[in-house]
């Protein structure tokens, strides 16, 4: 006996080819969307503060008059609290990631130090800047300086680094290792000849974006206390400095008009130094995706 | 003629140095990976020093039972969370239901829909959105997506629940579009395949095959998104106000636990007040709370995983 | 071993019939395209109803791509392109009013690898008749019960039904995934490689099932194992770079082949 | 306020090129302070003129509120504070207890200004007990109808700056003398919002910060108290009463003393922070006090 | 074709020769599980010096596991525990003072996917000598030189030493990878199933390498090829279930096994 009435499929068919072209559109809706929030975000953004770009914006402190005020004191206080944040975040995450995917045994230890990882990676940005007030500027007497936000920053980022350098490590064929291993190599050797080079790309990727993160975080850079008012480019990770969004803040909180405006200018620059690390996230993705 | 490599590798020096570095590198490495337990202890302990302090002089059932959040009352000041948490998940379930079905949708679009060079250019563009400052979201909130809701509903107040939800909602989007596309790009192409071959359409294998088998995945990128949206700061501190209400309303001022911790660190609560200590309660909370929700999301992935 | 002999029995039974005359598929001067990458060059097939046809042919020479033209499931790589016709039941599949959905109701397929939903034993094999339109409990539960048994499992799974499809056996979800495309009770059967990654002892069970299934079905099947194609089919083409080199009944080409490059192959020369 | 600001500008460009002049010596080192965020303005100023004066001094202000300014100093991480209040009690002796000894300067005046939308045509002058009446919670809905019987049957929509800031401190002191602030009051610390918000209302009413009214002439209207208009004049010769209160810096009496930077800056500050305020929507204090402040600085010197 | 039988004849001398005496390889007793399972079974094999031996057998009998004992490669699954002897060059390698990355350097490894770096052909090569502490960049060239010229690849890529491994075809990567073997001069030389994702024709330039290094190396390689091992191979083992069936000349194997089971096996009946 035939279960199966075929001229009812075929009846059938077209209304389920309806159904898949209409949650086809939806799907489709949702996507263009959250694109449209980009958009939107970027037009008023730029339509708000274009018109405040200038090299002089760029090249000048703050000031109390609107038309000279500039950037440069936060912009440079960004790329210091990068270079510190970096190397820093970069070395801990990947140490951390490299000690987890190839040394860590499976016992409660490493079960325990995942979980805090994973766990870490949800801690709101406002708590951390509490643990930073405590323990770098307070505790360790590091005060305002860009090594204190620098280390605040870093622990921030520091679960999102590991993950991606893990998920990195972990993508990387069991044969390359076996080569490696192979040929007589230790396990130090394979790690840092083999493992590591084949993993950047992705490294890199997962860590560019958690800086992007680190560069864009306010609240724990207001729990801190970094001051905004600075005439002056910190000349070592030991100086007071003050970043891209304790500026914008500062400006939009300030009572003339032409404030906001400075302030979009500065949000302007903070996306553009956002968007060219994404682009060289995506160009390092794109370029080293799958090579082996 | 040269020695043979294996009479050059017998030769070469260093045999000892490898022995040393093979037993160091693992001590040093686990060291590093301690940092990131080390951060928790301290973010902990951090918390808890300054919580029991506040606890002497705030009694712990009116901090977890009272219903009333009045820190800067001129009479009586009172300490109840629950004010501060209502807030919280007023914004946080706007911002789920913004952010659910249009997160999920685009995941759905690009993992079963989109051609492969759609999905890569769309993917790292939405993902802009995750890294835009959440100060830039927080006015965009406050002068743009409040007056354009006020044009629809006079009712709603400059500051209110629905903007902030709304906002933190995008800004979660791409944590769920990605995360749930990584989950479903993650079935094998095989198990789809399968469906295809049975002479389903795309929907169905969408719906019954490759969201069945990455439900896990796509219901711990909800739980961290969630988990996101309840510790956002900025955007609530500029666009939610600083009215700790423990009733219904969405569309007047609000306060949720991150906005009352800025609205302390930039106030003027001298240090060693009642008020300093309670920024600290209030964060252990926080901290409880999205703790618990990452807990949960673990834990459903693990438990609902599919096996293939 | 036993089996073997049965099932090499059966061909030689079935050389004795009247030659079958009713085509399922005709393919005509098929080409297809990866990009750039010419993978089936002017492919001339007539698969017959009710047989067992055998694919054979080094890796890489198009076995794979020529069974996913038939059912179109080769659509699905976006770069493919394809001239000529196949005609399934003598409409051609290319038609651009012929629904895929329709025809893959109709032409079912087995994998390589097998590939069972993450779902319950019974929720795969139930799978097809529901978005099929059929929701009736009893009906459904017939259609599970006599696919498990077509695809002789039946036993070994009749007491867990309710059970992940994944916690069974490489062979055993072999033989679901055959269940599955049987449930809809398909007109042919596609089959890629369907034993290449089984065990030799699930490897002859399928064998068996393929030899009881020609009764109902028309069987393609795509293997690297000549002796399998030697033991199961009724007609055998050899592929090579793309072309196919030689299409006879299988006795034939493995006794007698006429091509050179089929012999080297066959005899384990290359490949 | 746009062309006063420049002009006002010029002079104090002048100004702090005089005083260059006169204090030739120059010094080398660092200076750091904190707090109220409305004092920042003034402060802005003065640091980007003393930065061309002094080049060598690196300042540092931060914006942590009045409150989280005094924390910083009780830790004796900065060397003066900024405060739009005077000092409390719990504060001066958790400093005490620090063996911090500090001296208070006053900076400038605040007007703390109400205002109203420029759309709200009824309200031009409120007295104190008005204001009272409004603010002060009472369990019952306001309408702008118990003030006054002719005034509109509406209800009153409050914006207040946040609970934690040094200008709704003043405000609690003089109006509402420690009783409930309204509990319908919308609270933000960001007054920009509270403009945004009162005027697009007409029955809104919000206080804030002179300067920010001063901003936002186009869009609201300043309350008279008790027939007093809030200006520089009004404010400075303490004739609009009692809304009007002093800003100040606190600077750690050792830093003075043994840091010449801090006691340079310090003195560059109490120069020019009449003008300075003058020129960001603040009003000066009489010229008597800025004397009173350097001579009380020239004592702490070594 | 003509070096197959350029291959065959190779072999037929061989036999001609004196048995040779000299063993690289002296299993005893060997038994290996992986947790529970128990994947080698009491294996014992003799493998002599400069000879080729095949290690045929049905998936999943132990054929890799086996192999990667010889140079303890296995022992990086975690869960692995073995028992018995492995003489290499008659020291026990399971002795503990025994370096691992010592018994590696003298045996080298080519694998079943082509699995170079992702590295310039130059770095792919120059790995070995390297991580062994040469430096020296004359003598490394010199080393790159003779291993590419070994692997019979070195006019292929000469002119592109610089450009990464992965930009060239399968079978080159897979001599690369052979190459990258020699680079350190191995004593053996172990090949699990090194022609299996190749096409034919690099898989008879494999074969006819594999003929050529056996004059100075011993090499031991697993293949589910039947007609590869008959091709190339001195001697042949085969295994079952994780057992020794059978060992003995390639030709006796082929000719005349004396196990039913090898017969049905290289027979086509299963596998
Ligand atoms: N998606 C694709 N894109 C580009 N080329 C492809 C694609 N799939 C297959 N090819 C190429 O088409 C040719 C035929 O491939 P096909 O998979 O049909 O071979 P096959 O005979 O099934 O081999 P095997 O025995 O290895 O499965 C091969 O050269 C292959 O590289
Ligand atoms: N890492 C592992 N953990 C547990 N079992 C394993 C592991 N690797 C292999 N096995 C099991 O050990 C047995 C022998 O495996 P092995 O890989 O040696 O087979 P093989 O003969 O090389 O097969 P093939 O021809 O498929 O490569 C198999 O049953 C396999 O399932
Ligand atoms: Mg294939
Ligand atoms: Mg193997
Ligand atoms: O910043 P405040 O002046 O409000 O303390």
């Amino acid at each position: 006996m035939k279960y199966i009435d075929q001229q009812l499929v075929v009846k059938r068919m077209n209304g389920r080819n309806i159904v898949n072209t209409l949650f086809k559109g939806l799907f489709l809706l949702a996507t263009l969307v959250s694109l449209l929030f980009l958009a939107i975000l970027l037009y008023r953004i730029g339509t708000q503060g274009i018109s405040h770009l200038s090299w002089d914006f760029l090249n000048n402190f703050a000031s109390r008059f609107p038309e000279k005020a500039g950037i440069k004191a936060a912009l440079v206080g960004s790329l210091w609290l990068m270079a510190v944040v970096a190397p820093t975040s970069i070395i801990l995450g990947v140490g951390s990631a490299i000690y987890l995917e190839e040394y860590a045994k499976k016992n409660r230890m490493t079960a325990f130090i995942r979980t805090n990882i994973s766990n870490l990676a949800g801690v709101p940005s406002v708590v951390f800047g509490l643990l930073g007030l405590t323990i770098f500027v307070r505790a360790l007497s590091l005060g305002n300086s860009v090594l204190a936000a620098g280390f605040t920053m870093s622990l921030l980022i520091l679960p999102v680094i590991i993950v991606a350098a893990q998920e990195s490590i972990r993508a990387i064929p069991g044969e390359l290792r076996d080569a490696s291993y192979g040929m007589g190599a230790t396990k130090w050797q394979t790690i840092v000849k083999v493992i590591l080079p084949a993993a950047i790309p992705g490294i890199l990727t997962g860590s560019i974006l958690a800086l992007s993160r680190a560069i864009g975080e306010t609240a724990p850079l207001i729990v801190i206390g970094i001051p905004v008012i600075i005439q002056f480019l910190p000349s070592g990770v030991m100086d007071t400095f003050t970043a891209l969004p304790m500026q914008i803040y500062d400006w939009s909180s300030r009572p003339q008009q032409e404030f906001q405006v400075v302030a979009a200018a500065g949000i302007i620059v903070l996306m553009v130094v956002l968007l060219l690390m994404n682009t060289v996230a995506a160009i390092i993705r794109n370029k080293f995706q799958k090579r082996y | 003629m040269r020695p043979s490599v294996q009479e050059m590798i017998a030769q070469s020096k260093g045999k000892r140095n490898k022995k040393l570095i093979e037993k160091f590198i693992p001590v040093i490495l686990f060291l590093i990976a301690s940092v990131s337990v080390l951060t928790t202890i301290g973010i902990v302990v951090t918390l808890i020093v300054e919580t029991i302090t506040f606890f002497t002089r705030v009694p712990i059932t009116d901090f977890l039972f009272g219903t009333t959040w009045l820190p800067f009352s001129n009479k009586e000041a009172m300490f109840g969370i629950w004010p501060l948490i209502v807030g919280t998940l007023k914004v946080t379930l706007i911002a789920t239901i913004v952010a659910v079905p249009i997160g999920i949708g685009a995941a759905i679009y690009l993992s079963e829909y989109a051609s492969e060079t759609v999905r890569r250019v769309v993917k790292p563009v939405l993902e802009i959105l995750a890294g835009i400052p959440t100060i830039v979201y927080g006015f965009f909130a406050l002068t743009f997506v409040t007056p354009v809701l006020q044009s629809f509903f006079p009712e709603i107040k400059i500051f209110n629940a629905i903007s902030p939800g709304i906002v933190v909602g995008i800004m979660i989007i791409p944590m769920i579009a990605s995360l749930s596309e990584d989950a479903m790009s993650s079935v094998p192409k095989h198990i789809r395949e399968g469906a295809l071959a049975m002479g389903s359409t795309k929907f169905e294998v969408a719906m019954k095959v490759t969201l069945p088998a990455a439900l896990s995945g796509i219901i711990a990128s909800v739980v961290l998104a969630i988990s996101r949206a309840i510790g956002e700061t900025m955007i609530v501190s500029l666009a939610a106000g600083s009215t700790p209400k423990m009733d219904g309303d969405f569309t007047g001022s609000i306060q949720t636990m991150t906005s009352y911790i800025v609205q302390v660190s930039k106030g003027d609560a001298g240090y060693g007040t009642t008020i300093y200590y309670s920024i600290y309660a209030v964060g252990f909370t926080l901290f409880v709370f999205t703790m618990v929700m990452n807990i949960l999301a673990s834990y459903v992935s693990k438990r609902f995983r599919e096996e293939y | 071993m036993t089996t073997v002999s049965i099932a090499k029995a059966k061909k030689g039974s079935n050389l004795n019939e009247v030659e079958n005359t009713n085509s399922v598929y005709l393919t005509k001067q098929l080409n297809l395209w990866y990009g750039e990458k010419h993978a089936l060059k002017n492919i001339d097939l007539d698969i017959k109803e009710n047989e067992v046809t055998a694919i054979i042919g080094p890796s890489g020479c198009g076995k794979s791509t020529y069974i996913k033209t038939l059912n179109r499931m080769v659509e699905l790589v976006p770069s493919v392109k394809t001239s000529g016709e196949i005609l399934y039941r003598d409409r051609n599949i290319f038609d651009a009013d012929y629904s895929v959905e329709e025809l893959r109701t109709r032409v079912g397929m087995v994998f390589q690898k097998p590939n069972p939903f993450p779902k319950s034993i019974y929720d795969n094999i139930a799978y097809g008749p529901r978005i099929h339109g059929i929701k009736n409990k009893k009906i459904l539960d017939e259609i599970v019960e006599k696919s498990l048994r077509g695809a002789a499992i039946w036993d070994e799974v009749k007491d867990r039904l309710t059970e992940n499809a994944y916690s069974i056996s490489g062979g055993q979800q072999q033989r679901i995934c055959i269940a599955r495309a049987l449930a809809i009770e398909p007109d042919v059967i596609l089959m890629d490689e369907p034993t290449s990654a089984l065990d030799p002892i699930s490897t002859l069970k399928i064998e068996e099932l393929v030899q009881e299934l020609k009764q109902d079905y028309s069987i393609i099947i795509v293997t690297h194992n000549m002796q399998q194609a030697a033991r199961i089919s009724d007609k055998t083409a050899f592929f090579l770079n793309g072309e196919v080199i030689e299409y006879d009944q299988t006795d034939a080409i493995f006794s007698n082949p006429s091509d050179k490059r089929t012999e080297d192959y066959i005899s384990g020369r290359f490949g | 306020g746009n062309s006063s600001e420049e002009t006002s500008a010029t002079e104090s460009e002048e100004t702090s090129s005089q005083t260059a002049g006169e204090d030739s010596a120059q010094v080398e080192g660092s200076v750091s302070g904190d707090g109220s965020s409305t004092v920042a303005p003034i402060m802005e100023g003065i640091v980007e003129e003393y930065a061309g004066a002094q080049p060598n001094v690196q300042v540092t202000v931060g914006v942590s509120g009045t409150g989280g300014g005094f924390e910083k100093f009780i830790q004796g991480e900065t060397a003066f504070s900024n405060a739009s209040r005077p000092i409390k009690e719990e504060e001066a002796a958790k400093l005490k207890e620090a063996g911090i000894d500090y001296t208070e300067f006053q900076l400038a005046f605040d007007g703390l200004t109400v205002v109203v939308s420029k759309d709200n045509d009824w309200v031009e002058d409120l007295t104190v007990e008005d204001l009272k009446k409004l603010w002060v919670e009472d369990g019952k809905t306001k309408k702008w109808s118990d003030i006054n019987p002719e005034w509109p049957d509406e209800e009153v929509v409050f914006y207040s700056p946040g609970t934690d800031s040094g200008t709704f401190d003043y405000f609690n002191e003089v109006i509402l003398e420690d009783e409930d602030l309204v509990s319908s009051a919308t609270l933000s610390e960001d007054d920009n919002v509270l403009v945004q918000g009162i005027q697009a209302d007409p029955n809104a009413i919000g206080f804030f910060g002179y300067a920010y009214y001063v901003a936002n002439q186009d869009t609201l209207k300043a309350v008279k108290i008790g027939g007093i208009e809030p200006n520089n004049e009004t404010i400075e010769s303490g004739e609009y009463a009692p809304l009007s209160r002093p800003l100040f810096t606190y600077a750690s009496n050792k830093a003075l003393a043994e840091d010449p930077a801090a006691y340079d800056f310090m003195k560059y500050t109490l120069e020019n922070a009449g003008e300075m305020a003058e020129a960001v929507g603040y009003v000066a204090l009489p010229e008597a006090d800025y004397e009173k402040g350097l001579a009380d600085l020239e004592a702490l010197k070594k």
